[in-house]
């Protein structure tokens, strides 16, 4: 299966992208597993992804938690406590 | 229902107007304007960027809004969100809401911001003397956000 | 801070703008706007007059805002109101407050309309199909301005 | 002594008039001592201002209360629950 992962402001800049399609095994999982296999990626992934990093999740536009599910062709964003307003 | 994310500044006034203007029913409107400070943190701000996630903004904003329609008896609410490079004095934010008594607008306007601060996707970044920053959110923001739910 | 009782209208937009204009350090500008309705306790509205006690009703304002200023940390307050007969659609009054921070501009835009409601000298007198009465004093505007003692 | 007297909304309309100055006996009294001394008139006096009726006082145009101290030369103001905003 493959999924859209987005990042927003210091993720963004971090990482260097804004955005990239990833392959992951089997048809649905959950967003702990993206975030996962983007950590075995090694510096800066496995730190700024970490559990504590206070990072927000959305899947396909909505708030999300690590145990919301995810199947092929989502899109899961990736961004920091939001400062809007 | 009006919500607009843009890079261009709005008028609080014609915004006002139009969510009472010709609606003999309404009889309190508040609203809530944000500016970008030239103080943030103790650091001199010299420009504002706000960033979002354009395919998520107006849905979330629109979940608020609806929330908050749910919660009180409320007649028409408008919310304009800028993004883009902003400076000092600017018009961040505008969130208007109309009811017919007050303590129903007054509760709706302070949720909506309440909740957009901790829920919609926008991000700061500050240019500062030292160089840029990102805005790091506010635990008084979440707590704010919280009280709601009691 | 500005404090105007007068028989014309206002501008909410230009006063919205006059408490921020030009102030680097204003970050929130809370407002509200109360209306005449062409409803009220079920029977239509075709006038509202306002009376008030001339030589009170300012300085009765201004002890508010006072208030007002020493609970909250505000940077700027206006209050207007309008006194003689407007017509539903009309505008009757606005508070604005300017701070730094929302939640001061919020509490402190909603004290004052609290205790203005029932605390500053003005009274309604509609005019309906059945004749004129006076608008009686609402139980829950009492019960808003209690909560702040608490 | 001599206080004027001030009356508003439905008060004003009810007694014909928006004010008047009476004389009081004595040099300082209470404002309870110009409501009792209003209320001797018969109605509508006797009844719009007796005590549950619900009316607010200000003495030289601050709020009172029926204990608040009057004297000569105090405008002495007596209306309904205020209804603006």
């Amino acid at each position: 299966m493959k999924v859209k992962v987005l990042y927003f402001a210091k993720l963004r800049e971090l990482f260097g992208i804004d955005g990239e399609v990833i392959e992951m095994p089997g048809e649905r999982t959950c967003a702990a597993a993206v975030i996962d296999l983007l950590r075995t990626r090694g510096e800066p992934w496995s730190t700024e992804l970490g559990l504590d990093s206070g990072n927000r999740m959305a899947v396909n536009q909505t708030l999300a938690g690590i145990v919301t599910p995810v199947q092929d062709g989502d899109e899961i964003a990736i961004f920091p406590p939001v400062t809007g307003g | 229902m009006k919500i607009l994310v843009q890079e261009s500044d709005f008028d609080p006034g014609a915004e006002i107007a139009a969510l009472h203007a010709g609606q003999p029913r309404v009889g309190a409107v508040a609203s809530f304007v944000g500016l970008v400070r030239d103080l943030n943190e103790g650091d001199s701000v010299a420009t504002l960027t706000l960033e979002h996630y354009p395919a998520m903004t107006e849905k979330s904003l629109r979940e608020i809004v609806d929330e908050a329609m749910g919660r009180w008896s409320l007649l028409d609410v408008t919310v304009i969100h800028r993004v883009g490079r902003l400076l000092p004095l600017d018009r961040i934010v505008y969130v208007g809401v109309s009811s017919m008594h007050r303590g129903d607008a007054f509760a709706a306007c302070e949720f909506i911001m309440d909740y957009l601060k901790t829920r919609a996707p926008f991000w700061k970044k500050e240019g500062t003397p030292a160089g840029e920053r990102w805005v790091e959110a506010r635990g008084a923001d979440d707590a704010a956000a919280e009280r709601w739910n009691k």
